[in-house]
């Protein structure tokens, strides 16, 4: 299979399964198709991953498309998160059908939408072209922004609306930025090629810097404000607590990162440009510390279930981007760290969907005795939250770790001490709210929670996972993540 | 012998998986967790033992996918040292939780409770043995959060919820400590293998020691970081409370001494912080636990106190080392280490019989128990040759750590001149100090709870425990008295232990060693005229009691007609006059509900309560400070979505000033 | 050969009941009364010792041992505590805190034998003891540890050894305090004033007497010995420090300390008899002094 | 023809004034049409020689697009929706225009230390493209109605459009022609979202959606 067709694949699996989807005749038919489209996607976007981890980049005629080892992470990152997720929308939404909740013109919509979230997301990754790259982004601005009010309600609508606002402002930005970056090159490449990575990074050291820094601002608000890096963060807690859990999930689990993979792309530009000066990296430390205080703050005081995740979203891709900021091992930690964060996140979502379900909200201050109501879902959001706040023998307490061994490396003791700091905060609060939440005596009235054997899958895989991730690392993975960090590295 | 030592951790392990898989029959899980714990407890028993006497330091080193990890582990004296009473008690333990936990079949979850259980006994194990540090680090929060499960045994609780919550920050906190302690230290060596750690330089080594105070002091219960001690302790079931403070944190102290080992020479100020940390844990620690009401709070307390003698023991050592006195070093050293071992004996054995007290009586409240010697005779006995070791009186075990920590102190004073000489009185008053307080809680804690009449009808319908927990308390109790008469012989172990930590030859340690036995057979030698008068003077008593009348009344009670179990000094009484004359720390609350009117007609009633200065005067504002700030940070988020722009707008304005109008190149 | 260090704890065992004949025959002169006679500690003591027991409902062994222990523990300390220069009958380094260790003992248990009983009076006599042991071990470790230090002795014998003329006359200052603060622990631990009244039983002040009041029979008389070996181990300490006389024979060196130890008993009568006892509050300021004292001697020496 | 370039981009700053001194949305709304119809003009005018079929291509999408379906969108969301005519701002439209003036003078200051490729057809466009950016993000954030917010978004897209087309010689057609899809789509979006919320809420007042908070 030559390289052009696997992207036209990977690119018209999505667009047929929205087709179908807008098709099927019963909810629950859109929801299964959903799951069928996405589990083909992932298993080709899979296969691509290993060929090119294996054998080296893969790219289209013309160079608009590229596949390499950082795209091919991020494309495992991502089918980790959809196939799951798309199950779970099964379990999730099984009341809601029945009950004609989700009525069909919803289910589809729902289908719809998710393969175009799918679609614009696989764009992103495997796009050489920043201008395509940017479209990519922008399209899954649009296209989520009415999964988060599938089922209307004010405060859906005014979530969405902040959602689209705040996010097509920071999408302009990064279209800014990418003009920038491409007129910093208008001196030495042909004009047809000045929005190619490969291009770009090829003659990075003859760019004009103060355009490329500038346009690294532009991206970098920009894209930060979709990745929810403080303080450009506000539309993220209202949108992932108004969303459906499944698309809470997605948001949490790889939305964000699929914006942060754009910042990740100009990078190693930067960084040869500028002679390895650190010059970006060190904005990305200063953004990374800014989230992960800010969202510290939020966590202690928050109140409803989903915004506490929420906002440990943006602590994590905080602490994601203090590694990418801090080089080197940090680097590598940090897209350890995406996948880690990613499993634990999508778990943490689908629990907490459950839980308010079956406590009939999201207030923590009413949801008590979690392991006693729903065992199994109680479980995963104690075992998640545990996880997310860095406790081993947790794969998330690894990568922290390296992450703090970066900023030793890195010699940067201010930043490792509010990361430290930040982190400490975030366990004290976040552990009083799962505390209270997973143990005690259930509040009376409670509906017991009916767990079905493949609900099981969906909470101990992750587990299992991030328990083994963190005692073991495959010999692949880390052959994976060197990849992918040499790139982001920039090192020839 | 590592390998029986991991052979010992699978066990473990293979147990804990297999309580776990048995939860649906709460017998079976008990019978495998607590066998496994056994069996694994024994395997590493012996490892230990046999490397204390004289066998070879080894060592294994396995590749560890993980980024600067290895599987490397080694059993040499010093951990030997510390492995000796985790096995033991943590072996000792697990039978007596077999039938400790029996009375919550049905409602808890028995297999997860031994799951952790035998978690936290092979973390606690392989943390004592790794030699690297991402392995110890794993091996640390596993421990770590094996016991904050366990505390939580009884989650329905919301103390029980609010002191598991309380430990795990305090411990999360200061993992956080030794993670930046392990980054600097890769950092300056490239490495996380312990073996390759060279000796640092000074400003860094001083950095890296006060991080490993900080965050392994936590853990070990270091004044001010010891608030979680008597929140979690008595949370936790006995067999529990017992293995923790017994000896999990007695982790902190082996992880302390491993990375002094590694950081190069010491400086006299690092024995300098450890005399004022154990002078202020073992004061104020024996303090609080005058102070309390709750046997197990006192007890928790008590660990702080022992913990403060630990400390002063280093601090000495590392003082003799830098003074180059050998003995001295010695002496504070092998106290320390001596220290360790015993207090796992009768701190054990203290919590364990409380947990017997809380399952026979009902309760731990001190005031609500009294005469119990006279229904659990053997449980008392035990309680009482505990107390009077932990109180360090001769012959029993206490008395000999404290004994060699003592000595280095007077010695210091002596024969050493400068600072060494002030830090050895510090110590001596320190310890004298520390030992009066002791005795005067721990003869409240015997004498209220065990001695007198029963002050309420629970406290008269107590019993003996069944065997499997009686066992374990009593053979602990032996453990004190021989320890106490065998002291000449134990001191002799502490030689390749304080080898393994003195940049000195074994043969020489061994010199010293022999010396101090020679000391401590006079000991024995007066505990045997000690014995033999007391026999003595019994026979004597007998015989003149022999024919003569002997009755049995009330207490006089100065004539009082009908004295009452209820008119017997109190816990808080008995304290009352320490307890006001240390006002000013203790910070006891009062609550007094005075009668009424000449003739009163309603029940007037007065309460004491101490709680934990350091939590109430540090920690509670330090945390509400913080709180503050943050919670004005939080009008951030208002709702306002022009205004979320705005900060997009002016992040960006601000960063493109900062670039073209500031940073312009 | 018989030595002094042989014959000094036999000595000790007869003479110790004296000293309390002694006190109370100088407070009787003082009042002006006739007083009883010398030996009726030894008379109280036979009497005791035939009469039978009662004991208390609440009671158990550890009422038993109590007494039993405060004899033992005194006896065994007379064994380690040097009269005058000359050595004790064991010596080694570290008595010292063998010599504490076993004060230590005896107060667990006695205090322990008080509660067994449940009686509220005694409790309080227990509770008080504890307190102001504690306040005085320190006080009694550190006057002994600046006597160490100034002779450089790590046992007790070597220690009391050099306390000779010649260092009173180099180290007077120092000496004076840690004798003071001796003298001050002496008088609390004994029980005397100003720290208690060993003359009342029924005072709601009392401390070690109200803690044996349920005792009686052979019990009683084993708590009064016991305690009368205590008044003379303690004494043997302050007696060492403050009559230096060293001779060429031994057997005059043991004599000036017995004869030491018979004013130290009049000194005792004589405070009594001149002074009240403290306010309770105020025992632990007098305890604190006495550490005061002795922390001033180690400065004093440290230089 | 530089001097054309620089009449369009000073009649875009000065429809950016307009904007903000102005108190109806339907004028708010034609201005911006204005805009979309000058800007259209960029392609051509910056194209050397004969206008390729890419240029009128392209001048033709964004004539008809930001010229004529924008305003034509959001003029019948303001009608369906029965949204008032008044801007509603926070800041008085004097003062706006104050502000616009300022920022103006920023982005001037900020564009003039741009170092500006040699193939820029006119120094002018940093700062216009700079002015638009904040221009836009000032509607954003001093008006009360979500339609001025979308106002404001078309402002800030198409200042970074002017940027692109002057300086940027060649872009693929496909991607501008991708980019120009998803500014129309974002509209697109953002006015069924204004009808939503209208529906749901019976006004279109963003101040008053703040129940999301903390």
């Amino acid at each position: 299979m030559s390289a052009s067709w696997l992207f036209i694949i990977l690119l018209a699996i999505p667009t047929a399964g929205a087709a179908a989807c807008l098709a099927a005749r019963t909810p629950a038919a859109a929801l299964w198709t959903v799951f069928a489209g996405v589990v083909l996607h992932a298993t080709t976007a899979l296969s691509a991953a290993r060929r090119v981890l294996a054998l080296g980049p893969m790219a289209s005629n013309g160079e608009w498309f590229l596949l390499d080892a950082l795209s091919a992470w991020h494309l495992i990152v991502m089918a980790l998160v959809f196939v799951p997720a798309s199950f779970y929308a099964i379990t999730y939404f099984r009341d809601e059908t029945a009950s004609g909740a989700l009525s069909l013109r919803l289910a589809r919509r729902f289908g719809a939408l998710w393969f175009g979230a799918l679609g614009a997301m696989t764009l992103v990754l495997i796009s050489n072209n920043l201008g395509i790259l940017w479209v990519g982004i922008e399209a899954t601005t649009l296209l989520t922004a009415f999964l988060i009010c599938l089922h209307r309600s004010p405060t859906s609508l005014e979530a969405m609306w902040k959602y689209l606002i705040i996010c097509s402002v920071g999408v302009a930005f990064a279209f800014m930025g990418t003009l920038f970056v491409a007129a910093s090159a208008s001196r030495t490449l042909e004009p047809g090629d000045a929005l190619l990575w490969t291009k770009l990074l090829d003659v990075a050291g003859s760019l004009d810097r103060v355009m490329l820094e500038v346009g690294f601002i532009f991206l970098l608000v920009g894209y930060g404000t979709k990745a929810g890096l403080a303080p450009m963060h506000t539309w993220l807690p209202d949108a992932h607590s108004q969303a459906p859990a499944p698309v809470s999930a997605l948001f949490s689990g790889f939305l964000l990162n699929s914006a942060l993979y754009c910042v990740l792309r100009y990078l190693p530009i930067l960084e040869r440009a500028t002679d390895y000066s650190g010059w970006a990296p060190r904005l990305l430390v200063v953004f990374g510390l800014i989230s992960i205080l800010i969202s510290a703050a939020f966590i202690i005081f928050q109140h409803d279930l989903k915004r506490l995740l929420a906002y440990h979203s943006v602590e994590h891709i905080g602490i994601i981007t203090l590694g990418f900021g801090l080089g080197g091992l940090g680097v590598f930690a940090a897209l350890f760290h995406t996948l880690n964060h990613s499993l634990c996140k999508t778990l943490a979502f689908f629990s907490a969907g459950r839980l308010g379900q079956v406590y009939g909200t999201h207030d923590m201050s009413r949801i008590s005795g979690a392991l006693r109501a729903a065992p199994l879902w109680g479980l995963g959001l104690f075992a998640s939250l545990l996880a997310l706040i860095g406790v081993a023998p947790f794969a998330i307490f690894m990568s922290e770790f390296q992450i703090a061994k970066a900023a030793v490396d890195d010699a940067a003791y201010v930043p490792l001490a509010l990361f430290l700091l930040g982190g400490g905060v975030v366990f004290i609060g976040a552990l009083r709210h799962v505390v209270l939440m997973a143990w005690g005596a259930p509040p009376d009235g409670t509906r017991p929670e009916r767990a079905c054997s493949c609900e099981w899958l969906l909470v101990w895989l992750p587990l299992l996972a991030l328990l083994g991730l963190g005692l073991w690392m495959p010999h692949s993975l880390y052959d994976a993540l060197s990849q992918a960090s040499a790139i982001v590295g920039g090192h020839p | 012998m590592i390998l029986l030592t991991l052979a010992g951790v699978v066990v473990l392990v293979a147990g804990a998986g297999l309580a776990l898989l048995l939860d649906r029959r709460p017998k079976w899980a008990s019978f495998a967790g607590a066998g496994m714990a056994m069996l694994g407890c024994a395997a590493v028993f012996a490892a230990s033992f046999r490397m204390l006497i004289g066998g070879d330091a080894e060592a294994i080193r396995w590749p560890w996918s993980m980024p600067l990890g290895a599987f490397s582990v080694a059993l040499d004296p010093l951990s030997a040292f510390f492995l000796l009473p985790i096995a033991a008690l943590t072996g000792l333990a697990a039978l007596y939780g077999a039938e400790y936990l029996q009375s919550w079949t049905g409602r808890k979850s028995l297999g997860m409770a031994w799951f952790w259980y035998n978690l936290l006994a092979a973390a606690m194990i392989l943390a004592v043995i790794a030699r690297n540090g991402l392995l110890f680090l794993a091996a640390w929060e596993m421990m770590a959060l094996a016991s904050f499960f366990l505390v939580a045994f009884e989650d329905e609780q919301e103390r029980v919820r609010e002191a598991a919550w309380t430990y795990f920050i305090a411990t999360h906190l200061g993992t956080a400590f030794v993670v930046a302690l392990f980054a600097l230290l890769a950092a300056q060596t490239g490495t996380l293998d312990f073996d390759a750690f060279g000796p640092i330089s000074a400003p860094t080594s001083g950095l890296l020691f006060i991080l490993a105070v900080i965050g392994f002091g936590a853990k070990a219960g270091f004044v001010p970081l010891h608030v979680w001690l008597p929140e979690a302790h008595p949370a936790a079931p006995s067999h529990v409370s017992a293995v923790m403070s017994g000896v999990m944190i007695k982790t902190g102290i082996y992880a302390l001494l491993r990375m002094m080992t590694l950081l190069g020479e010491p400086q006299p100020w690092w024995g300098w912080t450890l005399i004022a940390i154990g002078l202020a844990s073992g004061v104020l620690g024996a303090l609080f636990a005058l102070a309390q009401h709750d046997l197990k709070r006192l007890l928790a307390y008590c660990s702080v106190e022992n913990i403060g003698i630990i400390a002063l023991g280093l601090g000495l050592g590392v003082l003799g080392y830098t003074a180059r006195s050998p003995l001295l070093a010695i002496l504070g050293f092998g106290g320390a280490l001596l220290h360790v071992l015993n207090h796992a004996i009768f701190k054990g054995l203290l919590f364990l019989a409380a947990g017997a007290v809380a399952h026979g009586a009902g309760t731990r409240e001190m005031d609500r128990l009294g005469g119990l010697l006279k229904r659990m005779p053997w449980t008392g006995a035990a309680f009482a040759v505990g107390a009077a070791a932990i109180c360090g009186l001769p012959p029993l075990n206490g008395f000999v750590s404290e004994y060699l920590v003592f000595f280095g102190g007077f010695l210091g004073g002596v024969s050493i001149s400068g600072h060494f000489a002030t830090a050895g009185f510090l110590a001596v008053a320190a310890l004298a100090l520390i030992g009066g307080l002791a005795l005067a809680a721990f003869t409240k804690a015997f004498g209220i709870i065990f001695l007198g009449e029963a002050r309420t009808e629970a406290a008269g319908r107590a019993h003996e425990p069944g065997m499997a927990m009686r066992f374990p308390i009593c053979l602990l109790a032996g453990a004190c008295l021989l320890i106490g008469f065998f002291a000449p012989v134990t001191v002799l172990l502490l030689a390749r232990p304080i080898a393994a930590i003195l940049p000195m030859g074994e043969h020489a340690v061994d010199g010293y060693l022999l010396a101090m036995a020679a000391q401590l057979r006079w000991f024995v030698l007066l505990a045997a005229v000690l014995a033999a008068l007391l026999a003595a003077l019994a026979l004597l008593r007998s015989g003149l009691l022999a024919g003569r009348s002997v009755t049995e009344r009330g207490t006089w009670d100065c004539g009082y007609a009908r004295p009452t179990a209820r008119m017997q000094y109190t816990a808080s009484s008995f304290a009352q006059p320490l307890v006001d004359l240390f006002r000013a720390v203790l910070r006891t609350r009062r609550s007094l509900d005075a009668p009424q009117g000449t003739l009163p007609t309603k029940s007037a009633s007065l309460s004491t309560a101490t709680g934990d200065t350091f939590t109430h005067k540090l920690f509670r504002p330090a945390f509400g400070g913080v709180t503050r700030l943050m919670e004005r940070m939080r009008g951030v988020q208002h709702g306002r979505v022009q205004l979320y722009v705005l900060y997009v707008a002016l992040t960006l304005v601000a960063l493109l000033v900062w670039r073209l109008g500031v940073a312009r190149p | 050969m018989i030595e002094p260090r042989h014959a000094a704890p036999l000595l000790a065992l007869a003479l110790a009941p004296l000293m309390t004949g002694i006190i109370n025959r100088t407070k009787a002169f003082f009042a002006g009364r006739q007083g009883p006679p010398l030996l009726q500690a030894y008379f109280d003591l036979w009497k005791l010792l035939r009469k039978g027991a009662v004991y208390s409902r609440a009671t158990t062994w550890v009422f038993r041992a109590g007494p039993m222990v405060g004899v033992a523990t005194g006896a065994a300390a007379l064994l380690i505590v040097p009269l005058g220069g000359e050595p004790a009958l064991l010596a080694f380094p570290g008595d010292i805190l063998l010599l504490a260790g076993l004060l230590a003992l005896a107060r667990f248990f006695i205090i322990a034998a008080a509660l067994d009983t449940g009686s509220a009076f005694e409790g309080m006599g227990a509770s008080r003891e504890a307190q102001f042991s504690a306040l005085a071990e320190p006080a009694l470790l550190l006057s002994l540890a600046a006597l160490a230090r100034l002779t450089g002795g790590l046992s007790l014998s070597d220690l009391f050894r050099d306390i000779t003329p010649a260092a009173w006359v180099e180290n007077g200052p120092a000496l004076a305090l840690a004798a003071a603060a001796l003298v001050i622990v002496f008088l609390a631990e004994n029980a005397r004033i100003p720290v208690d009244d060993p003359n009342t039983h029924l005072e709601l002040t009392m401390i070690h007497e109200v803690m044996v009041l349920d005792h009686g029979g052979p019990d009683f008389a084993y708590v009064l010995y016991g305690a009368a070996l205590k008044l003379w181990v303690l004494g043997a300490l302050v007696i060492g420090v403050l009559v230096p006389w060293r001779g060429p024979n031994p057997w005059a060196n043991l004599a000036a300390v017995v004869a030491g130890l018979f004013v130290l008993s009049v000194a005792v009568g004589v405070v009594e008899s001149c002074m009240a006892r403290l306010r309770l509050l105020r025992v632990p300021q007098l305890l604190t002094v006495a550490g005061v004292f002795a922390a001033l001697a180690i400065i004093l020496l440290r230089r | 023809m530089s001097a054309w370039i620089d009449g369009v981009l000073v009649t875009l700053i000065l429809t950016n004034l307009a904007v903000l001194g102005s108190s109806r949305l339907n004028a708010c709304i034609r201005i911006i049409a204005l805009q979309g119809v000058v800007l259209g003009l960029l392609p051509i005018l910056v194209g050397e020689g004969a206008p390729t079929i890419r240029m009128t291509l392209l001048t033709a999408a964004t004539m008809g697009l930001k010229g004529a379906v924008f305003p034509w969108l959001l003029l019948r969301a303001l009608r369906v929706a029965g949204i008032r005519r008044e801007v509603e701002p926070f800041i008085g439209y004097n003062w706006s225009v104050l502000a616009g003036l300022l920022s103006l003078a920023a982005s001037v200051w900020l564009g003039g230390r741009l170092p500006m490729p040699e193939t820029a057809r006119s120094s002018l466009v940093g700062p216009v493209a700079l002015f638009m950016i904040f221009c836009g993000l000032f509607v954003i954030v001093s008006r009360r109605k979500a339609i001025t917010q979308i106002l404001g978004y078309i402002i800030m897209e198409n200042g970074a459009y002017a940027f692109g087309v002057v300086l940027l010689e060649e872009i693929p057609v496909l991607v501008e022609l991708g980019i120009l899809m998803d500014a129309f789509v974002a509209v697109f979006v953002m006015g069924v979202a204004i009808y939503h919320i209208q529906r749901e809420f019976d006004h279109v007042d963003v101040d008053q959606l703040d129940t999301l908070k903390g």
